[in-house]
């Protein structure tokens, strides 16, 4: 049961992947995005999943990032210890994906905790790969649902660094990949300022208005001065949307 | 001289509880792996059933087994990078234990992925300590004990540094063996081998035990000499999965929420289940 | 920011002359790899005719392919851990190069095979260094610029450190490839993979072009993005051997004793078997 | 073509293999002894090479470490980091054997170069696996012919560290392994003196005189007040000896 905005999320990110040549794939919507893109303008789009399966090729949404036919449709299978080592840390993934619970205006993510690390209002699953992927990847680009919930003014903790508090910080504490180039939510598309590094408003999806966008940003929200409309999704995209989730649900 | 923890072992072949007995005792160090696939959930689940106490309880990602062996009472600290039900959410039991200290206050060392997975690295190379890049300018910087920055001697460069990880006890499920003791496993093999090599002692639950192991495409060997116990547990994984054996059960995972989300539904599946189940529960 | 060096490649494939033209520069860090299996032989003889100078040669073990190299002048340094005729005795060229610098002065930069082997992991680890439990009390640490020592952030306790290996060009050999230019070895792989992982830019040459890979037992896929060009040269490793292919020429092993022995005769069989056989020289 | 002393050579180390349970086996002489113990009284004895291959059984004596004899009867073939940082590295393997061109009274070894290491008169291969086989195995193996040129007062090059300068350098340079226990030469045993750590010849082939042992070395040789003769070859290991280097002649 998908709305139609969760499919303009799915859309939009899966548009976002042209023209890179590897993907490195969490799971959830990051991975439906990533397998849109393959079964729509990227066929050749190589998936890596952190479990070591390189070149993975599912036939249907997986619902664990190492479901057995990650590994069986895979071009390589490599441990955990050489997928991170050798695959991500060095820098050979253009594309990186991910979700997280919170989201402050330089496209930090927390995706650990809300409320106190020691008294926790509620214990989310934590890092996982997240913190590198955001620190590797050459582009990374973002997934989450807009609300005050959602995009804080601070995080109650900084799971994985987008532009940390502003120009320069990346180089400063190492972070050799680009940083987040683009936040998708289903209200519409965030881009970082190249001069700032703070999150701006640069595309609604169709029939959402700016001023919904602002009331679901827990800061002063930037706005682009010419906000686009994302393209609404096509009958290819919507059919192998279709096509994807009606083959996970076996 | 130094007395090297890694002595010869014999990798014999016995009932999976007097493994367990022989091996896991009260405030060890235990580690279980199997990243998605292999998890050992007969070997956790046989621990249950023995009470052992006040364990840290070591895996990338604890997924359901250690959603149970929490919400059972026997550990009192948690190593891990990442701790949901893959694919539906919360684990419960374990926001449970961290939230509310039910049943017991957990006390949690928390990682990433690829750092803890170093300190496994670094624990079966016999060094005390790996590098990394990595936690640079997160919070786990700030919350784990277990990350230090490092200079590179050439360079200057900083990098991280995690400790070596040595568990107690390393334990594993695999999908064969042989008569000696010798290990196969194929598919996604995760961090199992480091896990093996890493510890004091191990052991490996396998779905079969076959005259001769025939090396498979994808197919990891242990030999023998680095495991202390192997135990024949045919569907031990379950409701994880084991590649050429049987698939994940989905289903279960989704049905878990609903079980584990109540503290009495929670101890009245385990009773059943695991408890009173012996060696059949999944 | 970072540009990282490890853009995707096209592993597209082409022929011998072509890529060794198209990659391999006087001046270059070339690592050629293959653990006594697959030495790259045939892309050795393609440096060696095209006349490449000044390179830093780097491998483990220098063997009969570098003892050529280093004879006809293609090295002005060498990284290496051990420079022997493994089971025969001495490298003839390589000792006339370090002893009375013929056919020119030879730098070396000298290691042990945990050290050097280090430095590849750390390369294609894309770490600044690496470490290992080594080096301690050798002369080695005297003569070799790149070890160095380092405390354990945790314990204190003192280990080496090496620094990572990122050659402009790596070049291994392989069984097979597809069309698509992702390469399988398996039997010993040794630091292939690293290698190509470590460097620059990469060469695979290979025995077979197949429609498609079939994992073997012992497989090791290295996908054709990782990979700057791969070259059909069947034949590839020889005298060295290639499992599923051909066996080691061990007679020819022990007959490089005398052919290398003396410069003119060395020569002589260079200008024969390389200079003048194109790609057919073993 | 092997002299008798070889062939004691061979036997006296394969003797000493008794008890170990996996041994980590260069090529030449050590190769001959772990194989000459495997087919007569250690045949569960498990040969490790540096080539990658754990538990090989090869049927001839290969002349390299790498041969493809040694992959096919392994149990498990692994990469060349991996045999250098899983299992010799933290003290896996009970029993290094190691050669060289020098030894001295501490049993350190030199297989790098004679003469000065800028101007060398005579260079060697080198180290190889050697340092981390003498630094790590629980017990350490040398054999080595005996002379005025190879057992010498002082090393042109320390490539592989025995006893360092004497006692409890080994501790002090974090050597984790045992140490040389014995040192098997053409002409008799030598074995490091508890307190001391210098080499002691307590072991004379047959038809082997004590001062042939003294002018063959470059010290002044210690002596045990009780020098004891190795047995001479059984029919068996002189049989199996014969069988592997047969075998090797193909």
């Amino acid at each position: 049961m998908s709305t139609p905005l969760e499919d303009m999320m799915a859309v939009t990110a899966a548009r976002a992947l042209k023209g890179a040549k590897n993907c490195f794939v969490g799971i959830g919507a990051p991975s439906t995005a990533a397998n849109l893109a393959r079964a729509t303008h990227s066929p050749e789009l190589v998936l890596i999943y952190e479990s070591g399966c390189i070149g993975a090729k599912p036939t249907r949404l997986p619902l664990s990032i190492g479901d057995g036919e990650l590994a069986e449709t895979a071009d390589a299978v490599v441990s955990v210890p050489e997928i991170f080592a050798y695959w991500l840390q060095p820098g050979r993934i253009d594309l990186g994906f991910l979700g997280a619970a919170q989201i402050d205006r330089f496209a930090n993510l927390n995706s650990t905790v809300i409320g106190p690390y020691d008294q926790p209002a509620t214990r989310l699953p934590g890092a996982g790969g997240a913190p590198e992927i955001a620190a590797a990847c050459r582009r990374v680009l973002v997934m989450i649902r807009q609300s005050r919930r959602s995009f804080v003014a601070g995080l109650d903790f900084r799971t994985s660094v987008g532009f940390g508090d502003g120009p320069g910080d990346r180089r400063r504490l190492g972070l050799r990949g680009g940083g987040p180039e683009m936040v998708i939510t289903d209200l519409g598309v965030l881009r970082p300022d190249p001069e700032t590094c703070e999150l701006v408003l640069t595309d609604v999806h169709p029939g959402v208005r700016v001023d919904e966008v602002r009331q679901s940003t827990g800061w002063p929200l930037r706005v682009a001065p010419d906000v686009g409309m994302t393209g609404p999704p096509t009958e290819v995209e919507l059919a192998a949307l279709r096509r994807l989730r009606e083959a996970g649900k076996v | 001289m130094f007395e090297s923890p890694f002595t010869s072992r014999s990798g014999r072949i016995v009932p999976l509880a007097e493994a367990v007995q022989a091996l896991v005792r009260d405030g060890d160090i235990v580690a279980l792996e199997g990243f998605t696939h292999l998890i050992p959930f007969a070997a956790g689940h046989e621990i249950i059933r023995q009470g052992r106490r006040r364990l840290t309880l070591v895996r990338l990602t604890p997924d359901l087994i250690f959603d149970q062996m929490i919400g059972m009472g026997c550990a009192e600290r948690l190593v891990f990078s990442w701790g949901g039900n893959p694919g539906v959410g919360s684990l419960h039991r374990f926001r449970d234990a961290i939230e509310n200290s039910w049943p017991q206050p957990l006390e949690i060392e928390e990682h990433t992925h690829a750092g803890l997975t170093a300190r496994y690295v670094a624990g079966a190379s016999g060094l005390p300590f790996g590098v990394l890049r990595g936690y640079s300018g997160t919070s786990l910087e700030r919350v784990t004990a277990t990350v230090a920055t490092l200079a590179c001697p050439f360079t200057g460069e900083q990098v991280a540094a995690v400790p070596a990880l040595n568990p107690d006890v390393g334990i594993v499920h695999a999908q064969q063996a042989d008569r000696e003791g010798n290990v196969q496993l194929w598919g996604i093999t995760g961090v199992q081998k480091e896990t093996v090599l890493a510890s004091a002692r191990s052991l490996v639950t396998v779905e079969e035990v076959v005259e001769r192991l025939e090396l498979r495409p994808g197919g990891v060997i242990i030999p023998s000499w680095v495991i202390t116990a192997v135990a024949h547990a045919p569907g031990g994984a379950r409701p994880s999965y084991a590649a050429g054996f049987y698939s994940r059960d989905n289903g279960f995972y989704e049905a878990w929420d609903a079980v584990s989300r109540d503290r009495e539904r929670f101890v009245g599946w385990m009773q059943e289940n695991v408890m009173d189940a012996g060696g059949a529960a999944r």
